[in-house]
């Protein structure tokens, strides 16, 4: 174990240096080559994260169960978690750029900046995955919003992406002061950057009683800076307007892959605070109550604000805050269980965010809006869009059989297990149990609400009437798209229905978060 | 002098950055602000490694340097990228997208 | 001495930075903040960070803040958007939120007894104490941070790029 | 694992349907009906075969199949029937295949229609199957979305209300009692101690559940059903809902997934939580008088034909609820049979509405008139369902409300929470009733069919082929036969309430034992 | 055999009922009627071999019908079965006696009509609920059938469904007899707590045992009151009359069959099959039942009379005059004389459902016309429907020796024994006024000159056949009744101390007596002076305003109706759109909406607030945090 720690074992971040070359090599090329045909050959950029991707995979099996690898000296970590985690996010920029592809055909520029983006922000998920001390956490995490900000005002001439992009930019600048400043009081809390040295501390706060101000203080601030990547309330009002003003591959790539990432990095955080003993903070009454009243207020926000809104990407924003809310309860179970259901419910959104965001993609590329009106009759138009827009918004709203519907269920099922253990601690833990329970309730009428506005999008789609003069007009998915729609189709049904083998890979994963070593 | 002082400092450079971007109209002094909140926390890291003993804390505070030259340039970078779309540097103004 | 030191650099950091934020003219801002990053870069140095402080001067002091006036010379606002962005507009609000959280941290702080710990004594921050574990142990987020500053760089060229081809 | 061939293929064959309908050209739809009837035909046979195959006397779940899904959370796909099972199989897989029949007259999509309903039949069908509190909840999820779609597609106004709005607000209040109940479901698995978690409902029967976690949870488990009964006041979602939807999604709604609710409270409710059953079902059995007589009420009020019959629903849906609140093996039978008997009865009238609304464009009772005489044997079977509604003998809703009321009679409901008993009242209410039930239906058939023929009505069509007929005789015949002859369905259904109402009656014991010694004199005084 | 002819009779019009709706041929072919005919006949043939094969055939047969009893017992079962008995006997004659011939009848007086195959469908459906009550072996049996005479009434009477009349008459007798039922079955219930069955065997076992779980009198009397309501509602007893009168809209077979012999016999066959309850046997104290019922009858005998005199037409000069017989009957069973009251069901049957034929056969003349003041002078015309309705009429106005005066005075002399004298006198005074209004309707139609305009003529054969048998009947079957031992073959259900009753002369005397008064005023009203009639008119006008509006009951339950049932059903309806929906519902969905709108706002679009917000928030995390 010392030994593995104190190892270099460079080759361990195979795939961050594919990446990494892949990203230089395009840099490269881009510089040299001609410009009007780097427009299309640029796209072997994809192959790149495929073979990163396929590079996780393969380490990812060649791994022993409940193993954990080490390297550059103990600050690189691989085990299940992260290699599944990785896999979602090559996956994610995979399908971001194929979206792209058929988006950036329209708009006629930047292909090669848009990729070497894409694949810094991937790049810097890929290191969040691994990272294993503040110090890593920070500049990775930093590399992926750095590189958000620029895709989101990718579009530069366009008032709304600048907007956007400034928003985002003065919101994040702010988020990562107050995450920096947390992490440095948790630095002075344990004398270390590393997150594993969180535990000792954390135990002793929640088991000695011992009062650990600068630990709290601390915590509380990395919470909000991570908060605020996964839009938590209320960190959260920057994501309506940028997802809105972004270009719709971008918010995509947003709504998944920073979420996303921020999620995997409370994660570890989570992790860290529980300790060796895996109890840590979750036992620590006060907290619990914070997240569940954070994750009460996201849920709550995300439905209503989405309730009135006309444009489908705003919507989806809201929707947004609130998969965070539900997101959230995972962390407000605090435990393996959490954990792992907030890995099947990133799987599950994976899927679903794609097939919307990719559904938008298309219709806006014919219709050249994004106003919710203007899908009225699009089943009409296009059965398979119509479909998988549906499949997808319903997945949003959790329903089965689809996808979205199990990540919830599981997500609940961890809140309610949380809820009765507390509840069986004694009477310190009433409050605790009482408001987890409340959690549940205002998750449940969070559903309802939901799916009200999905609902209405649904509604336009298969119930309204096409506009005047369109019903003629049929909106086509370019063949390689539906490709796409129908992969993200099958993820969702498979992860709504054949839930086994998908949940056996979280539990791995959340098992080897959780694991000590 | 103690620990607690200069996290009180810095602290109160934080709040001042804080307030800074809460208070100014023009987006190139709210940068500036969030860049004075970044330096709150380099010195209150500094201030902290001088606590544990580590030098752990001071590079922290190379990276935080780093990061924020970059955020400084991708964030004027848009800034010109506003200008040059709206011939406005005024936040107030920068509010198509809302509801 | 120190004392006297210490709240002389407190003093500048902290007078600097709030004549930054006050002043209407964004030039001036800029040139108080340097004010505040040096009086950073004197903490530094009674923290015997002394490399840090070398730093501190020259990429926040120097080159971050010149790229600043840059920009602010490049935009060339006209008088008409100074008067439009004229000082602080400053919601009391904004200011009880910000003594709350202050006074929040003050306490902590004071539970957590920084206020016992003396800043004096440790080691030197010299470069090579700092190169050691950075080119070591942080190799790694120092090798992101290079991948960053190119992320950061594409971006920006992008967005500021006038024309593509 | 265990396989049983009849509980999977009822589940699969509409399921297969389902899949197979999306790979066929829209245009064919003389194939898509062909696929549609033979994927509901299958089912009525496979479910007419477990009944005739169901050992009234032998385990209590029938026909079990056991397929682990996610074992580490303790998660199967398991089904399996009872007797009350199968006298739900009966009923779902009967209105399906005739609200195939009926929905003919649907030109607009016809592929997605029939793969929505499709699909809303593989989740009741579910629903009724799952011997899994996980599978329970998700094909009752999967029963209320596309219903969603069916009303809101091919649906039309009912009365002020856009079919739009209909079909929001019966989805969210579905949803919303679904999700509701849901907390407690997952509550209820997790009172297991560790290890010994699991959604078989079989175990957790086996197993046991405190008897305190009971009577705080069966309240929240209940609720969330009782929005699906609908009992009153959450009922409201119900009768625009039957009557924004098309007729065979009417069928299918007021038929069969009005009828989860009661099932899920006997299945859970009861079957799990016997002891909070008992506990508080007296506060139900007072409720139930509001459905009953206040449903009954508004029907009267209403000229929409839709809109009685929707009201009507939910006044016997109020007799189904006090068959179960009598915590007696005569009431809850009847409670059973009397889901039955109201599902094949409404489907019927849906279907009936349906097809004359199809031409008239009209259904309310002002509009109409004298219509018997267009439409004789649409006309003949409206009376026919009228008097089955109003509870006349011949009927099943006869047999079934008179075991209700037999059952009720000797009932005692205990508030829970106050030292009140309560005997008779609520029965007295169930009986008047049915003189309520009689006024409004009457009064419909009066108004719509009786009376001088209105010439704008000269053009109607009556059902001649034997494919417009044959939907409607198959329903009169079940409702007449079971009316006459309950016994074989009356046995089945009795052997599962049995084995349900042990457990409750049993549990009933403990807590009697548990109050009456300080409270015996009080309930004398309270009684009646 | 006879258990399986009993079941056939039973089922046999219900066959014939299910053979004429299914099939088509059968309903339109001239068969259909027949068969209708000959199931009805079986009933007949089936209650003269029951008669004639006296004690020998005297069985309960039973199936289970709903069986939800465990091994040991425990548990509701539910039975139908048959029950042959001398009162079920009787009444299966009177039922085949007077039913066949109404059967036979209505094939000359609905001849013509298109859908005849469709009315005989629904008279032997109706016929088929009629015995099942009679047969009945218990409680919730005859509850059933109960409810199907209700059904199978309702569609007879609105055979005619294009005339709303005919609906609303339909509806109403519904309604009046459910809400009746709402009594009844409530009654059953009681019973059913009191003797813990439903079985009549068992609980006339616990009744004659003592063994009922309450001997309260009054618990015990409000158990048999409802039970009478729901004869009350079949025999159209005050306050449930107003269903009868309206009923006459279905045709006059429906009339004649409902009116005389089944129907409205029914509710007091019914207290006679179940006079356990209702102090016929055993010791237990019944209450005040017995002179409630008594008390009922005898208003309902006196009012339905007085009605009777100012209707012109002339089926509701007979329906109230079935009323009004109807209350003899019912103050016979108060007083406990059971078999009485069976006996003056058994004559009325025959000589009322004459008198309804021959006014049909008159109204078949007429060609559909119903009002007396349109007739006039039809004895010549119509001799054999003259000579048979004055036979009816004398039947029923109780000159001897015809049937009416043995049932009749036997009522008279039961009030008598039990000295219950201000109804006697109220008897007496109802027999006078019957002559009085017989006497009026017979002098209208059949004397004077003819005042309508039609051509009349006599009707067919196929109806006067029907009409001589029922003349025939009436004469004779008083006598043979009286004399032939009907008291003594009703057995105990003769009364419990009230035993065999015989003619008490002066009684007798006294009301025929009465009755020839009655005539004597009629005659000098409608023939001789017939001014004299318009003047009492003018002079009591108050009194005719109020006999013409029925003493204004049915206005009352139509204010009742009308008015306050549909004022409810707004009310509910109203706090149903207002409350629930628009309240409940409405306000969720508004603070939804509201709670929605107000979270959009906060997104103002300028960054400066989100700092506030993303400000304000840390501020309150910090500030809980510390203080935590």
């Amino acid at each position: 174990m010392i030994e593995a720690m104190s190892a270099w074992n460079v080759g361990l971040a195979l795939p961050e240096w594919i990446l990494t070359a892949t990203a230089l090599v395009a840099l490269f090329y881009d510089a040299r080559s001609p410009a009007d045909d780097k427009k299309e050959s640029i796209k072997w950029v994809w192959f790149g994260l495929l073979a990163a991707t396929a590079c996780v995979v393969i380490e990812w099996m060649g791994m022993k169960t409940g193993e954990k690898a080490w390297a550059f000296r103990g600050h690189f970590g691989f085990d299940a978690f992260s290699a599944l985690l990785k896999t979602l996010f090559g996956l994610t920029a995979m399908m971001v750029l194929s979206i792209a592809d058929h988006w950036l055909k329209r708009v006629d520029r930047g292909h090669a900046e848009f990729h070497l983006l894409t694949i810094f922000a991937t790049l810097g998920m890929f290191f969040v995955c691994s990272v294993e001390d503040f110090a890593g956490l920070f500049v990775a995490l930093e590399l992926i919003t750095i590189s958000f900000f620029c895709l989101t005002a990718f579009k530069r001439n366009d008032e709304r992406a600048i907007e956007a992009g400034i928003k985002y930019v003065v919101l994040g600048a702010i988020a990562s002061s107050f995450l920096l400043f947390g992490i440095a009081f948790l630095y002075g809390a344990t004398g270390s950057l590393r997150l594993d040295a969180l535990g000792g501390v954390a135990e002793a706060f929640a088991h000695g009683g011992e009062d650990a101000p600068l630990l709290n203080f601390g915590l509380l601030l990395v919470i909000i800076g991570l908060g605020f990547k996964i839009a938590a309330v209320p960190f959260q009002v920057w994501t309506p307007d940028v997802y809105e003003g972004a270009a719709t591959p971008v918010t995509a790539f947003l709504s998944m892959g920073s979420k996303a990432a921020g999620v995997t990095l409370l994660m570890k955080v989570a992790r860290a605070c529980l300790g060796d003993g895996a109890a840590g903070l979750a036992t620590a009454a006060p907290w619990i109550i914070f997240i569940v009243v954070i994750a009460a207020a996201t849920i709550l926000y995300g439905s209503l604000g989405a309730m009135f809104q006309t444009n489908i990407k705003r919507l989806l924003g809201y929707s947004s805050i609130g998969h965070a809310g539900y997101i959230l309860m995972g962390f407000a179970a605090f435990d393996q269980a959490g954990f792992a259901a907030i890995v099947y419910y990133l799987m599950a959104y994976l899927f679903t965010v794609i097939a919307v965001f990719a559904v938008v993609v298309i219709v806006n590329g014919v219709i050249r809006s994004h106003r919710i009106e203007d899908y009225s009759g699009l089943a009409r138009r296009s059965p398979l869009l119509g479909f998988v827009l549906t499949c997808g918004l319903l997945s949003l709203a959790g329903v089965p059989p689809f996808a979205g519907f199990f990540g919830k269920f599981l997500v609940f099922r961890a809140l309610i297990a949380k809820a009765g253990a507390l509840g069986d601690m004694g009477p310190d833990y009433a409050a605790a149990s009482v408001s987890t329970y409340t959690l549940a309730f205002i998750g449940a009428a969070g559903v309802v609400i939901s799916l009200y506005y999905y609902l209405m999008v649904v509604k336009r789609i298969y119930m309204d009437a096409p506009p005047e003069g369109s019903e003629e007009q049929p909106i086509v998915a370019p063949q390689r798209l539906k490709g796409l729609l129908y992969a993200c189709l099958a993820g969702i049904f498979l992860l709504g229905m054949v839930m086994g083998p998908f949940m056996a890979l979280a539990e791995s994963a959340a098992a080897a978060l959780v694991a000590v070593h | 002098m103690t620990v607690g002082h200069v996290i009180v400092v810095a602290g109160i450079l934080f709040t001042i950055g804080m307030m800074g971007v809460l208070a100014r109209r023009n987006i190139l002094v709210v940068l500036l602000s969030v860049e004075l909140m970044l330096n709150a926390t380099a010195l209150a890291f500094c201030g902290f490694s001088r606590l544990v003993g580590n030098f752990d804390g001071q590079i922290m505070v190379f990276f935080i340097i780093a990061v924020a030259a970059a955020e400084v340039a991708v964030g004027l970078a848009m800034v010109i990228a506003l200008f040059r779309l709206r011939l406005t540097v005024n936040v107030d103004r920068v509010d198509l997208l809302k509801g | 001495m120190i004392v006297v030191f210490f709240w002389i650099f407190a003093v500048l950091i902290c007078g600097g930075a709030l004549v930054a934020i006050t002043r209407r003219s964004a030039v001036s801002t800029a040139l108080f903040a340097v004010i505040s990053f040096v009086g950073i870069a004197g903490e530094f140095v009674l923290m015997q960070a002394y490399f840090l402080a070398v730093v501190e001067v020259l990429v926040y002091a120097g080159a971050i803040m010149v790229l600043f006036l840059f920009v602010i010379m490049l935009l060339n606002l006209g008088e008409e958007d100074l008067r439009i962005l004229r000082g602080p507009q400053l919601h009391w609000v904004g200011l009880v939120l910000g003594a709350l959280f202050l006074s929040g941290l003050i306490l902590t702080c004071r539970r957590a007894g920084l206020f016992e710990m003396p800043l004096e004594g440790g080691a030197a921050g010299e470069t090579k104490a700092l190169a050691v574990p950075l080119f070591s142990e942080y190799v790694l987020p120092f090798e992101i941070a290079s991948m960053l500053l190119l992320s950061a760089i594409v971006g920006s060229v992008l967005l500021t790029k006038r024309r593509l081809h | 694992m265990t396989i049983h061939l009849f509980s999977l293929a009822i589940l699969l064959v509409p399921l297969a349907a389902t899949i197979r309908l999306f790979f066929v050209d829209p245009k064919q739809t003389a194939r898509i009906h062909g696929i549609a009837k033979l994927a509901t035909f299958i089912p009525l046979v496979v479910s007419f075969l477990m009944w005739m195959g169901y050992d009234t006397s032998g385990e209590k779940y029938q026909f079990v199949t056991d397929i682990p899904w996610v074992e580490s959370i303790g998660l199967g796909l398991r089904l399996g029937a009872d007797g009350i099972t199968i006298a739900m199989l009966l009923l779902t897989s009967l209105v399906m295949f005739t609200g195939v029949y009926v929905s003919g007259s649907i030109t607009d999509r016809v592929k997605e229609h029939y793969i929505l309903l499709l699909g809303l039949g593989t989740g009741v069908f579910g629903v009724f199957l799952s011997l899994d509190l996980f599978f329970f909840y998700f094909f009752y999820e999967l029963a209320v979305i596309p219903m969603f779609l069916l009303i809101g597609v091919w649906g039309s106004r009912a009365a002020q209300y856009s079919k739009e709005y209909a079909t929001t607000k019966l989805t969210l209040y579905l949803t919303a009692g679904a999700v509701f109940a849901l907390v407690g479901l997952l509550a209820l698995y997790f009172q297991a101690p560790e290890g010994a978690r699991t959604f078989d409902i079989r175990k957790l029967e086996a197993m046991g559940v405190d008897t305190d976690f009971q009577r705080v949870w069966f309240p929240v488990i209940f609720l969330g059903f009782a929005a699906i009964i609908p009992m009153w006041p959450l009922h409201s979602w119900s009768p625009i809902g039957h009557a924004a939807a098309p007729s065979a999604v009417s069928m299918l709604h007021a038929g069969v997934l009005m009828k989860l609710g009661a099932y899920g409270v006997l299945r859970i409710g009861y079957g799990l939580m016997p002891a909070g059953a008992d506990h508080w079902m007296g506060w139900v059995a007072l409720l139930c008088v509001m459905n009953i007589l206040y449903g009954g009420m508004v029907a009267m009020a209403q000229r929409d034909m839709k809109f009685i019959i929707g009201f009507s629903s939910s006044s016997h849906m109020g007799y189904v609820l006090l068959g179960l609140a009598t915590l007696g093996v005569t009431g809850v039978s009847g409670a059973v049979f009397l889901m039955f008997a109201h599902g094949i009865m409404t489907a019927l009238a849906f279907g009936l509405i349906g097809f004359f609304y199809d031409q008239t464009h009209t259904r309310v009772l002002d509009d109409l008139g004298g219509m018997i005489k267009q439409m004789p044997f649409i006309g003949t079977c409206f009376v026919i369902m009228a008097m089955a509604s109003a509870g006349l003998p011949g009927f099943a809703n006869f047999a079934s409300e008179l075991l209700v009321i037999v059952g009720s009679w000797n009932a005692e409901y205990t508030l829970a929470g106050t030292s009140i008993t309560v005997r008779y009242l609520p029965t007295i209410a169930a009986v008047w009733g049915l003189v309520v039930t009689g006024v409004y239906l009457l009064r419909a058939v009066r108004d719509a069919w009786f009376g001088p023929p209105n010439p704008r009505w000269d053009g109607l069509k009556d059902a001649v082929t034997f494919k417009q007929k044959m939907p409607f005789v198959v329903l009169i015949l079940v409702l007449t036969y079971t009316g006459c002859f309950p016994g074989r369905l009356l046995d089945t259904i009795e052997s599962g309430v049995r084995n349900v109402m042990e457990r409750v009656e049993a549990a009933g014991a403990v807590d009697a034992a548990e109050v009456s010694p300080e409270s015996a004199p009080d309930d004398e005084g309270a009684a009646k | 055999m006879a258990v399986f002819l009993g079941w056939l009779t039973l089922l046999a019009p219900l066959g014939a009922a299910v053979a004429l709706t299914i099939s088509p041929s059968l309903r339109n072919s001239s068969r259909g009627p027949k068969v209708a005919i000959a199931s009805v006949l079986v009933s007949f043939f089936t209650a003269l071999i029951f008669l004639i094969g006296g004690e020998s055939i005297e069985y309960i047969s039973r199936w289970s019908w709903m069986d939800l009893s465990t091994s040991d017992g425990d548990g509701l079962l539910i039975e139908l079965g048959i029950l042959v008995d001398p009162l079920s006997k009787m009444m299966l004659l009177v039922v085949g006696g007077v039913g066949s011939a109404i059967f036979i009848y209505a094939l000359g007086y609905m001849k013509g009509d298109k859908s005849i195959g469709r009315f005989y469908a629904k008279f032997a459906l109706f016929v088929f609920s009629m015995l099942g009550i009679v047969f009945a072996t218990n409680f919730l049996m005859i509850f059933i059938f109960w409810e199907l005479v209700g059904a199978s009434s309702y569609l007879l009477i609105g055979y005619y469904y294009e005339k709303p009349s005919a609906c609303e008459a339909a509806k109403k007798a519904f309604l009046t007899n459910r809400v009746a039922d709402f009594g009844f079955l409530l009654g059953i219930l009681m019973i059913y707590d009191l003797a813990g069955s439903f079985d009549f065997e068992a609980i006339e076992a616990a009744v004659v045992g003592n063994n009922l779980t309450s001997t309260n009198p009054a618990q015990l009397a409000f158990a048999s009151f409802l039970i009478f309501l729901g004869a009350a509602g079949k025999s159209a007893q005050i306050p449930f009359h107003v269903w009868l009168p309206d009923a006459m809209e279905g045709p006059t077979p429906v009339s004649a069959l409902m009116h005389a012999a089944t129907m409205v016999a029914a509710g007091v066959y019914m207290v006679i099959r179940v006079f356990f309850c209702f102090g016929g046997v055993g010791s237990i104290d019944w209450g005040w039942a017995p002179e409630v019922i008594a008390n009922t009858g005898a208003v309902t005998a006196f009012l339905a009379a007085t009605i009777a005199m100012v209707q012109r037409d002339i089926k509701k000069v007979l329906a109230y005059s079935t009323l009004s017989q109807l209350g003899y009957m019912v103050m016979a069973l108060g007083v406990g004389a059971y078999g009485v009251a069976m006996f003056h069901l058994t004559t009325h049957a025959f000589f009322k459902g004459l008198l309804f034929l021959c006014a049909g056969s008159v109204i078949h003349g007429c060609h559909h016309e119903q009002d007396m003041f349109q007739m006039g002078g039809l004895r010549k015309k119509m001799p054999t429907t003259f000579w048979t309705f004055t036979v009816g009429m004398l039947a029923l106005t109780g000159i001897p020796p015809l049937a009416g005066f043995f049932s009749k005075d036997l009522v008279l002399d039961a009030l008598h024994v039990r000295h219950f004298g201000g109804l006697q006198f109220v008897a007496t005074v109802t027999a006078g006024l019957t002559a009085l209004y017989m006497g009026r309707s017979w002098f209208l139609t059949f004397f004077g000159k003819y005042r309508g305009h039609a051509e009349v003529h006599e009707s067919p054969k196929v109806m006067t056949f029907p009409l001589i048998y029922l003349a025939i009947c009436s004469v004779l079957i008083g006598a043979v009744g009286y004399f032939g031992g009907f008291q003594e073959y009703m057995g105990d259900r003769a009364g419990r101390d009230i035993g065999v009753l015989h003619i008490n002369a002066s009684l007798a005397i006294t009301s025929v007596f009465v009755a020839l008064v009655g005539y004597g005023i009629a005659y000098l009203f409608f023939v001789k002076k017939p001014e004299l009639a318009d003047r009492a008119k003018a002079r009591f006008s108050f009194v005719h305003r109020l006999l013409d509006n029925r003493y204004y009951i049915d206005d009352f339950y139509l204010w009742l109706v009308g008015s306050v049932q549909q004022s409810a059903a707004q009310f509910c309806r109203f706090i149903e759109e207002r409350i629930v929906v628009r309240g409940m519902v409405g306000g969720t969905v508004a603070g939804t909406r509201f709670a929605a709108d107000r979270t959009r706002r906060l997104q103002t679009g300028r960054v400066v607030f989100y700092a506030y917000l993303f400000l304000a928030g840390v501020t309150l995390a910090v500030c809980a945090m510390v203080l935590a």
